[in-house]
């Protein structure tokens, strides 16, 4: 039913969101936690920084990366020349730009679940003995669950969307770069490609699709858990 | 004014022979830019836009064969070159224009990355394969190409110095001065470039018509010249 | 001396002094509802911050304005029965009941006396509600379990906060003699709020009354 | 400092996108409270529909939107004959692609809050005599304020950004659907045009961190409001 | 009959029956921790469904499994004091007080004899703490703010889960007496949870002991 080029694009867009995923995870909830429960000098233009990808156009981030990662860029040439590492042209760069793309999603989601959380509940599992830490592991981090899981449903389908940042910074290379929105895009260019366009657009829906559904059970399996003091 | 949709490429040129016209006292005309996929699915979809210019002739067939265009055969308005450009300033001879760039197209591509328009869809893309596999170079530049959305992002690239090479529109490399035209890619070995301009069959404005005879007239021709583009074929 | 507290503290708009040294192994405070009664617990476990003043329970010296000594609540080990029981609701009872217990290297050498997990759980009747998380318990079901985290945490010092309210009287019973052993057997030192007079009579040793 | 031109872009852009949020608010926060509160048949697949602008590139929503809404679609004839209303080529289609690009973010933090108020609280008010209705408008909806705000902070930002489904559905014509994206791509098209492409992402980027701030101090306008049991 | 009750509930895994029929105005209901008193009073205000069986309060028919007769909990009118408070965190004491108050076109009539605001206000000693919210207030504060919120209610009946746990004694008393008055005078049937022996001797007419 699929030809191979459209497995190796799924395949491809995958493991971009997948790692994408991965990686900002704990970025993620890190500034979730910090813009929920710490105040600092500079907290709103943190919030505002992290809210940027999402307000400038997805091609400006993309240059933005380019000036930063690529290989003339501060960053980019650090990464080379201390690891042969290069991440413009490349699926790790894709999934950079997915990240960073998914990262405004994701704190929100996670910072609102963290503010929800009782510190009534922290303070009680201080006087029971736990530092800060495990106070934070075993009540501040499972409570604030439903976050993590919306924040990263919310990430996972921005990163298979995504689009502009991808193009401008990964560029459009079949088998390196070319995920489901490339792939749609390209042949969004051609007289006719409706038909594929419409079966790859089709098959982002269905992975998206299957990680809401993947979170909604994870939920209901902690379902018994009410999120409310007793 | 007339409502023009037209490709993103032509956009510098556009707006100075809309300048142009309106100085001669018409009313303004409305410009939007978009890719020209995305203004053929506009028009598909009922603008109520008057004329349309794209960087295609592909797009330009279908909106024909769909019935979108006025009873007029589209007119091109001028049509380009592509140039290999490489990182770097710009030196003083105009080798974009002057196409006295000395290197051979093999040459000038080398052995590092290159970034073209997507060639499976973007236009520039579409060209620059074309005449890669009349040169016999394709096979061997495929591996390395940097496929871009649109031209403009290739010619980026090579100014950022990210890519070692570009293949752009001759008109792109002249208005950058942060590239060097290495070679200019010989026009037989591609299918003729063309900016096809049409009257929509909806149009309603009066100066439709008026405003596409000036587009294809001389004054703007030199407008378009001077931007880089390359005269008509057969018509120099 | 089992308390000797010093100590100025904010409750609500209000500033409180208390002063008291005394043997007794149960204080009791007593007090009008809103006389900072809550307000001096969380001092003593740690959760405020007093104003001035210095706190020792069981001659270790937990708050001392003057000589800079603040300990972080995990380091006063107070045995903590809140007013609004704070059970954690994403835990099941067992893991409440076990959330404080002590192990790994660090953890305080026990008295031999202490009583175990299954004990506790026994004397408070928790064994068919281990399996359950806090929404699903009755009012004096999340009391007892409560009651019951605190004491296996091994605590340093008791804070019970109106720890028999919505107990029934034979439950009520019990959990006051598991609480008399504990305090005379193991010697832990314990604070109780309550508006019975007939509990702080049998139970403490000092009263100290909130105005 | 600005020209006439990047005055109107802005103007523009701020009207596009506070309507879009106007109009979405509504609808965004039914979708929430529904997919929080309420089982029924199909409800995975609602919230799919909701998260599907995530997952498909931008460009091929608006394409999407032209088929529904264009003058030739099925809603857009009808809106056409029944109203004289056309919604592509207008700004009112800018603010409706806007709109649509920023449901699936709204939705999400919505119901996070939704879903952290404690049903107790609504029950307590139908004891005191509240009909549903307004157990929930004076309980659940002020409770859920913090989902509300980061919902609108998130919907603001995305739709301020949104760039590729507007070009497509709205197309980039000036002073009725440029807006700021649209100008800054448009800019990026021209050679040399970085400083005005700097400054106007620069807007961009003022416009959400005011935003944000107003939300922040919206929140802290309701600080003492602990969203807790006592 | 102030109370004719034949209902068949669930509480917990267990299915309770209860069988009652009083013309006391003040039905305690007493039983240890876990009995399934609270549920009872949540089948009462229409906020658990029992499992068969009907229920008259005041000789008006809020429940009746085979009748079909199942009143909305905003319909019953009942001034429910919760275990658990259940104050509205967002609202001020004052606004939380005035929830319940009828209002409008469809209020019913009130009794002449009723305490209005001022009055229930100063009977609980809730004038300092009307523009406070209720994570502000202490557990005695709490409880008084949420009493005076299901009076102020009118309602047709009071279903009272330990009202006068974590008060002082002096308020216990005031609080009683005019729960007392209330009942007397303007005749609204209540149901009292209670563990204390005293409460329920002083205040009842009828008991219901759930084992
Ligand atoms: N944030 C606050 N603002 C104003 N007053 C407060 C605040 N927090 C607490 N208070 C007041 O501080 C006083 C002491 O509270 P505390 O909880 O210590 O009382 P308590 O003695 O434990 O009373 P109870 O027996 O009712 O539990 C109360 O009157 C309370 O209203
Ligand atoms: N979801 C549930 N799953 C299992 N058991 C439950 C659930 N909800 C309530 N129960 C049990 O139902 C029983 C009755 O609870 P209820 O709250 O009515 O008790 P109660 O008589 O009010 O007790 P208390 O005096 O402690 O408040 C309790 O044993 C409780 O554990
Ligand atoms: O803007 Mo074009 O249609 O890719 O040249
Ligand atoms: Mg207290
Ligand atoms: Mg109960």
């Amino acid at each position: 039913m699929l030809s191979p080029a459209e497995w190796e694009v799924i395949g491809l867009s995958l493991r971009v969101s997948l790692v994408a995923m991965a990686a900002t995870l704990p970025l993620a909830y890190a500034l979730a936690w910090l813009l929920a429960r710490r105040r600092f000098p500079g907290k709103v233009l943190l919030d505002a920084l992290v809210h940027l990808p999402l307000v400038i156009p997805p091609v400006v981030t993309g240059w933005l990366l380019l000036l930063a990662f690529g290989r003339n860029g501060p960053v980019g040439a650090l990464l080379d020349r201390a690891f042969g590492l290069s991440l413009a042209f490349h699926w790790t760069g894709a999934a950079l730009a997915a990240g960073v793309m998914a990262l405004p999603l994701m704190v929100r989601a996670m910072r609102l679940s963290i503010e929800a959380v009782d510190r009534r509940l922290v303070a009680a599992a201080r006087t029971l003995g736990a530092s800060r830490w495990r106070a934070f592991r075993t009540i501040t981090l499972p409570l604030s669950l439903p976050g993590i899981l919306a924040g990263l449903v919310l990430g996972f389908a921005r990163s298979v969307g995504e689009f502009g940042a991808t193009i401008t910074f990964a560029a459009n290379i079949p088998g390196e770069t070319r995920t489901l929105p490339l792939a749609i895009y390209t042949l969004l260019q051609t007289p006719g490609g409706e038909a594929a366009v419409t079966r790859l657009a089709l098959i982002a829906v269905l992975l998206s699709l299957a990680a809401l559904m993947a979170s909604e059970w994870l939920v209901r399996r902690a379902a018994g858990r009410q999120a409310h003091v007793v | 004014g007339p409502v023009v949709l037209a490709a993103a490429s032509l956009q510098g040129a556009l707006d100075e022979v809309a300048a142009q016209w309106a100085a001669a006292g018409h009313p303004q005309p409305v410009l939007s830019y978009a890719g020209s996929h995305a203004i053929a699915r506009q028009v598909e979809a009922g603008a109520p836009a008057d004329i349309v210019v794209l960087a295609d002739g592909a797009w330009i067939d279908h909106l024909r064969r769909g019935g979108h265009l006025g009873a007029d055969e589209p007119r091109d308005l001028a049509s380009n070159t592509l140039v290999v450009v490489h990182p770097g300033r710009r030196p003083p001879a105009d080798v974009a224009r002057d196409g006295a760039a000395g290197m051979s197209v093999a040459g000038a591509l080398g052995q590092g990355s290159v970034a073209i328009g997507d060639p499976q869809a973007v236009p520039a893309g579409r060209y620059a394969r074309a005449a890669l596999e009349t040169l016999g170079l394709w096979t061997a530049t495929a591996p390395r190409a940097i496929a871009t959305d649109n031209v403009r992002a290739a010619l980026a690239l090579a100014e950022r110095g990210e890519v070692d090479a570009a293949i752009v529109y001759a008109s792109d490399a002249a208005a950058s001065r942060k590239v060097r035209a290495a070679a200019r890619v010989p026009s037989g070995a591609h299918p003729p470039i063309r900016y096809p301009a049409a009257v929509l069959a909806r149009a309603g404005h009066p100066d439709a018509g008026p405003f596409l005879d000036h587009l294809v007239s001389p004054a703007a021709r030199q407008v378009f010249l001077r931007h880089g583009f390359a005269p008509l074929p057969g018509e120099d | 001396m089992s308390f000797d507290l010093a100590l100025t503290y904010r409750a609500g708009e209000r500033e409180r002094e208390v002063t008291i040294a005394t043997p007794a192994r149960i204080l009791a405070v007593t007090g009008p509802s809103g006389a900072g009664k809550t307000s001096l617990l969380d001092c003593l476990a740690g959760l405020r911050r007093p104003l001035a003043g210095r706190a020792a329970i069981g001659s270790r010296a937990i708050f001392d304005a003057g000589a800079g000594i603040d300990l972080p609540p995990e380091g006063r080990r107070a045995g903590y029965v809140f007013q609004d029981m704070r059970l954690f609701p994403h835990l099941t009872v067992r893991r409440n009941l076990a959330y404080g217990v002590p192990g790994g290297r660090r953890a305080p050498a026990l008295p031999a006396d202490w009583p175990g997990f299954g004990e506790v759980a026994r004397l408070l009747d928790l064994g068919p509600l281990l399996d359950r998380r806090p929404a699903t318990l009755s009012g004096g079901e999340a009391r007892r379990v409560a009651i019951g985290r605190a004491i296996l945490s091994r605590p340093a010092f008791l804070l019970l906060d109106e720890p028999l309210a919505s107990l029934d009287p034979a439950r009520a019973e019990r959990t006051m003699a598991m609480i008399e052993r504990i305090v005379a057997r193991v010697t832990v030192p314990a604070v109780l709020v309550s508006h019975e007079e007939r509990e702080v009579e049998r139970l403490a040793g000092a009263v100290l009354p909130l105005a």
